[in-house]
């Protein structure tokens, strides 16, 4: 409790150092380039306001369909003898392959307006899903999603299934043990998971402009809208970047203070 | 012992510059053509961050002027020119024949965005035209313009002509010409002594009929 | 209601085989030597393990039965368990491990609390209540443990080994806490044990389970008055020689005992001589005992005041005698000594 | 050990089976669509099979440096009392956040020739990173390495201590208690991290195309030459994204397959 | 060389405040109630708990000092040592976690786990050597962990409940072998225990620890000649009484009782009194016994032939008798009996 001594071989600082300085680097140098004199006006440009607005709901909308969609299906994948899983997880691992554009393609061809199941909606209910916020979340749900899968199967496989067994033998119904066991046990792996998802999620791109289009207000995310500023104002863009990172900072800092001390309170 | 020339080139300069860089080899066989092909804004920040470009091949004015103004050059070529067409599915099915109908409420537009040059000069096409367009989507790029329309999720947009040429998935309804726009597509050798060459071929009439052939024009 | 099992299992080395019914409000004690399988079973009939092939009911209550293929569901048995290891939820406080079973069984966060404060004082562990396991000493673990397993009104209790932590005076205590919480809730209970006296306390009947199969079951004092096999005889402080009978003769090996009166035909047999009936000596004694044997000390335990001396060579025998007695002797582990018991000292039972 | 009944609430299979869909049907949906006449002549074409090349062994590369650099950067931020650890973990999540395309361009900006860092290494080495294979694993690196990074510092922040201390107390030297216990006992999260690593890695674009470019043979990657047939051949670039989605398969089979008995082996 | 130890460490409810010195080739026991801090003292001692402010050294190897910082990490203080939960790595078979230690310290894998198999054999279990610690009996478990502290040369063993998941017999047996063991290494030795044979069989001294503080050390012969709390006396199974003593009657609150002849001054002092020298009564009894008193039955422990029963009110006193002799009185639990005990049987000593 008082000092407590470091059992890490401290050669380890050199690499962990060098990886340090890879991420920060870049993220050093483009606040570094990114013209602060144009913070306001970009500010107060409504473009940037509904882009900025329109990214942070549609990733927090995904991140939370990503829970309620992802957490069980690991759950299966891990607890269950299901006949195709590791085929399934490795399907869940393509969809990050694919370049996000091809990504873009593939949600077309099922949900498009002349796809076999986008015609079905289009027919039936009079719906069509591209070129709506609807759309931006189906894109970033195809590439973010199995970040949590991934991560919370493997922490799920991991963990000794000892207290579920006492938990079950103290009277717990499947629910409970789920609720009050099985997650808690992961919870590291679980905030991890949702972090990488939101994240992913938050800086999608090209599937979302490949498959919902681009649109101010309905489906100009704020990743759109760097790209595009920098196709004529990359130093404006850089300030978008900028913009993006800082908002993500806030969040990330803003889960972690909620998260943390709930990861860490129970080690000494 | 070859010498290794790099041409950047945008992206939709792809097979052309395919061409030309085996013409090129065969004319010059000590010379090692290396195309880079990728959106012109992104060669343009590559050159102007020192990439080793001999020769700059844009799809637009602006990122040649963004790359000249970078690194302090002269002046570029003009070696193709490009024309605007309004790309609808296969048969025509809305019956669409020009920018007017672009502005019916039942077509689902698809145009490039403002910021990238199809979408900017799909604006002043539109503006010649005086008419008022509601887009479905702004695109990043006039391919994907195409691609929304051969896919269905949209009925018509504007696009060049070198992108439909070719293709079976989508029909082309042409643009009158007090309607159309000049698009050119600028080079300049970066390096002179290694890059002139290169830019020659490409302006000469061996260079002229490949661009021809995948429907570009040439001045 | 009566608990009916019947199991049998394969365990690697040996298989698990039992027939048991434990009645109503009645403490069955299982104890066996490491290994012998009492873990595997009670794990089988909570339902946490399977149970191979066999039956497992609680009054007409199925559950487990692999012909038909029944199963209850461990959460549907209402236990009140106690695990070998592992037993708290380490991400629970105190106080919510032992509120854990009524929570989930229906009853309000706050009434839950409730119950479990009163159960954690009158384990006398109630400034406990905050703490994680983490942080909790073996013993107090194991109380926790304990209170929480006769919470709420559990239909069968399972206890493996859950006083195996606990100081002495703790051991009383909880003993004392089990007979009353068993005999109040008048349900069958399942004791595991490597504890004597927690069996011959606890325990309305004994079942020895040995190498995965009861080799005897019965009252402590039926044991006590009878040991069947060398290790209820040494759980029990009695030394058992197995040996054939002729006459008043048994003959184990080279080792040959002249027992006392009795009517059991010759053939196999079993005498026991309690371990304080025998005397030890530095040289051959003279006088009356039938019989004198030359042994060797293997290792001596201590209590306060007593010690017992285990011989080997011919035979295991355990004496047992005062400290002062093995000082004025004056031997000591490895020395060579003289044993000597009175034949009429020595009982013989059929084999 | 024989029947092991189901612990989970079978509603569950719902949520679960809306996210396999989610996942395989844009997939079966690229593979229905793509040109399969023309299978044989890109498979025989040099510029798909060096593209499919270089995202091997670039990708690998990467997943490789990731591990050395990344697991070092995990135990740190997860085991020693790093002052900075909450903003560098942040920091890593960031890099996964930006548009690749502007990743590409901040490299640039650390690395480019007329960079601070870039010429530097021009001027003392004569070495220029972007338009190199080098470029490609950086580029990768950037984007993918947060994965592994994250995953594991999750997985070792909720491991039990007591195993290592044991590991200890009988005498292991740090070196050793490392590599016999604490990676062991994440090892389903090493493996997890890895393979989203390598995904991220294989399917990474814009930030390659932007800082390494695109070069064919050298810096023109499966993901690249996608891309850019996309511009010209739609449906030869589904074509590629199906030979992509194949071989990423046979990896991770390829993977699993020596993996996954490791990771379950010791459960019953 | 000497393990001289000095620790003072906060435990929240108590503190751990523990001066000791452990010679080589001694075995020193530390015994003492849940929660005392035994297992707290052992980790502080190996380096894996802080020590708080003190000084932990190993003849002239300083190997913690919260005065200079000197600190000796643990893998560096050639241990053997026993856990007292978790003891096992998991993802190890039996065999390599018993050939951990030797490979740490250098050896080539060949020859770690040939020495491991030796060692397993020495305790009997090499057919556990290819399982894994999870499909382990909790005694098994326990005996691996033993071979694993014992085998290469240790410098120091520390042993928390080495023997408290083992049955009778292979208690005996791990006994013996940590006897030989801690002789042929001639090395201090600290082990944790509830278990009094284990305390007075193995321990050179015994270390009493009560509430992080050690309240009595010595022998087992010392501690049974004059307990000085009234945990050592239960332990010892001996009646310990605190009180005023006033010519030879000794007032603890409203009792009284007449004591032996004795030197002791008046004042605080303390009687002891064995359970086998009160006889319980059904009625008040006749006769000479000076002290005679009605109390009431609180619980009854049973060994094989004999019983100890526990009566509290007015004072907490254990009465240990025949099985037959209990019969023959026909009381239970919770049932109000008499007391007697001769004056003679009640010793005196200074408070
Ligand atoms: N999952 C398993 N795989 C293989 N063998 C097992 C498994 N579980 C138990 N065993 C073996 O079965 C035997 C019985 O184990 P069990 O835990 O039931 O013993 P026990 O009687 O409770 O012993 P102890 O008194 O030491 O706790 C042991 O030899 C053990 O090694
Ligand atoms: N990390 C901790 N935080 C708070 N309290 C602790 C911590 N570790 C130990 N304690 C407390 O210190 C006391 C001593 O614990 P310790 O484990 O040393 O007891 P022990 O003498 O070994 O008991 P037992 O015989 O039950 O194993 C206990 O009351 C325990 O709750
Ligand atoms: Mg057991
Ligand atoms: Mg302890």
């Amino acid at each position: 409790m008082t000092r407590r001594r470091n059992v890490l071989p401290r050669v380890l600082l050199v690499p962990a150092g060098i990886a340090v300085a890879l991420f920060s680097l870049p993220i050093v140098a483009l606040i570094a380039r990114a013209p602060w004199a144009e913070l306001g006006s970009i500010l107060t440009t409504g473009d940037t306001r509904r882009a900025v607005g329109l990214s942070l709901i549609t990733s927090l909308v995904t991140t939370g369909i990503a829970l309620v969609l992802g957490v069980p299906l690991a759950l299966m994948l891990a607890r269950t003898r299901l006949p195709g899983r590791r085929i399934i997880l490795a399907v869940c691992t393509l969809s990050m392959v694919l370049p996000p554009v091809v990504a873009g393609v593939a949600l077309l061809s099922v949900l498009g307006r002349r796809a076999p199941i986008g015609r079905l909606l289009d027919d039936w209910f009079g719906v069509s899903i591209p070129f709506t916020g609807a759309a931006v979340v189906i894109a970033q749900l195809f590439v973010a999603m199995p970040f949590l899968v991934i991560t919370l199967e493997s922490a799920l496989g991991a963990a000794d299934r000892g207290p579920e067994e006492t938990a079950r033998a103290l009277g717990a119904r499947p629910w409970r043990v789920l609720a009050t066991v099985t997650l808690p046990s992961v919870r590291s792996a679980l905030v991890a998971g949702t972090v990488l998802t939101w994240a992913r999620a938050i800086g999608e791109f090209g599937a979302t402009i490949t498959f919902a289009g681009n649109l101010p207000g309905v489906t100009r995310t704020l990743p759109t809208e760097t790209y595009l500023t920098l196709q004529n104002d990359p130093d404006r863009a850089l300030m978008l970047a900028v913009i993006q990172v800082a908002v993500c900072l806030g969040v990330l800092v803003a889960l972690r203070r909620r998260w943390t001390p709930a990861i860490t309170g129970g080690r000494p | 012992d070859t010498q290794r020339l790099n041409v950047f080139a945008a992206a939709s300069l792809g097979p052309v510059m395919a061409d030309v860089e085996q013409e090129f080899e065969a004319a010059n066989p000590e010379v090692d053509v290396v195309v880079n092909l990728a959106g012109s804004s992104t060669l343009a920040a590559q050159i102007v961050a020192g990439a080793d470009a001999a020769v700059f091949a844009s799809a637009n004015v602006a990122q040649m002027d963004v790359v000249r103004d970078g690194l302090g050059l002269g002046a570029a070529t003009v070696f193709a020119t490009n024309a605007l067409v309004i790309v609808v599915a296969p048969g025509n099915p809305l019956g669409i024949a020009g920018a007017d109908d672009l502005a019916r409420p039942d077509v689902v537009v698809a145009l490039a965005a403002p910021e990238v040059p199809a979408g900017d000069y799909a604006l002043q096409m539109l503006g010649r035209a005086g008419v008022e367009v509601a887009p479905s989507t702004l695109e990043l790029d006039v391919r994907a313009v195409v691609t929304r329309v051969a896919l269905g999720d949209a009925d018509a947009g504007i696009a060049y002509l070198t992108d439909v040429v070719g293709r079976a998935d989508v029909a082309a309804v042409p643009v009158p010409d007090d309607q159309q726009v000049l698009v050119e597509y600028p080079v300049l050798a970066i390096d002179p002594s290694t890059g002139g060459p290169f830019v020659e071929m490409l302006t000469s009439e061996i260079g002229r009929a490949i661009l021809r052939d995948a429907g570009f024009g040439t001045p | 209601m009566t608990l009916a099992i019947s199991v049998r299992r394969d365990l690697g080395t040996h298989h698990l085989e039992v027939d048991l019914e434990v009645a109503d409000g009645e403490r069955l004690v299982v104890i066996g030597p490491n290994g012998a399988g009492k873990t595997s079973l009670l794990r089988g009939v909570a339902g946490l393990d399977p149970i191979g092939s066999g039956r497992v009911a609680f009054g007409d209550e199925v559950w487990d039965d692999t012909t038909t293929g029944a199963h209850r569901p461990v959460e549907a048995r209402r236990l009140g368990i106690v695990p070998q290891r592992d037993a708290l939820l380490a991400h629970l406080t105190v106080l919510d491990n032992v509120a854990y079973g009524p929570r989930s069984r229906g009853l309000s966060r706050h009434a839950a609390r409730r119950l479990a404060h009163d159960e954690l004082e009158r384990f006398g562990i109630a400034h406990l209540a905050a703490a994680r396991p983490r942080s909790l000493s073996g013993g107090e673990a194991q109380r926790v443990a304990i209170a929480r397993a006769l919470i709420g009104e559990p239909s069968v209790l399972l206890l493996d080994e859950p006083t195996s932590a606990l100081d002495l005076s703790a051991k009383a205590g909880v003993r004392a806490l089990l007979a009353t919480a068993t005999t109040a809730l008048a349900r069958p209970a399942l004791i595991v044990t490597h504890d004597a006296v927690d069996a011959l306390t606890l325990g309305d009947r004994i079942a020895v389970l040995e190498e995965g199969r009861i080799t005897q079951i019965g009252s402590g004092r039926e044991l006590a008055a009878a040991p069947r096999t060398a290790y209820v005889a040494e759980l029990l402080g009695i030394n058992l020689i197995r040996g054939s009978l002729r006459g008043s003769v048994l003959t184990s090996g080279i080792f040959e005992l002249t027992v006392g009166a009795h009517e059991v035909p010759s053939g196999e047999a079993i005498a026991t001589v309690r371990p304080r009936s025998i005397s030890l000596h530095r040289s051959r004694p003279e006088g009356s005992p039938r019989n004198v044997w030359r042994s060797r000390i293997n290792s001596i335990d201590r209590t306060a005041d007593r010690v017992r001396v285990r011989l080997v060579d011919p035979v295991e025998i355990v004496v047992e005698l005062t400290s002062a007695g093995l000082d004025a002797i004056g031997v000591g582990e490895g020395d060579e000594v003289w044993a000597s018991v009175k034949a009429s000292e020595v009982v013989v039972t059929g084999g």
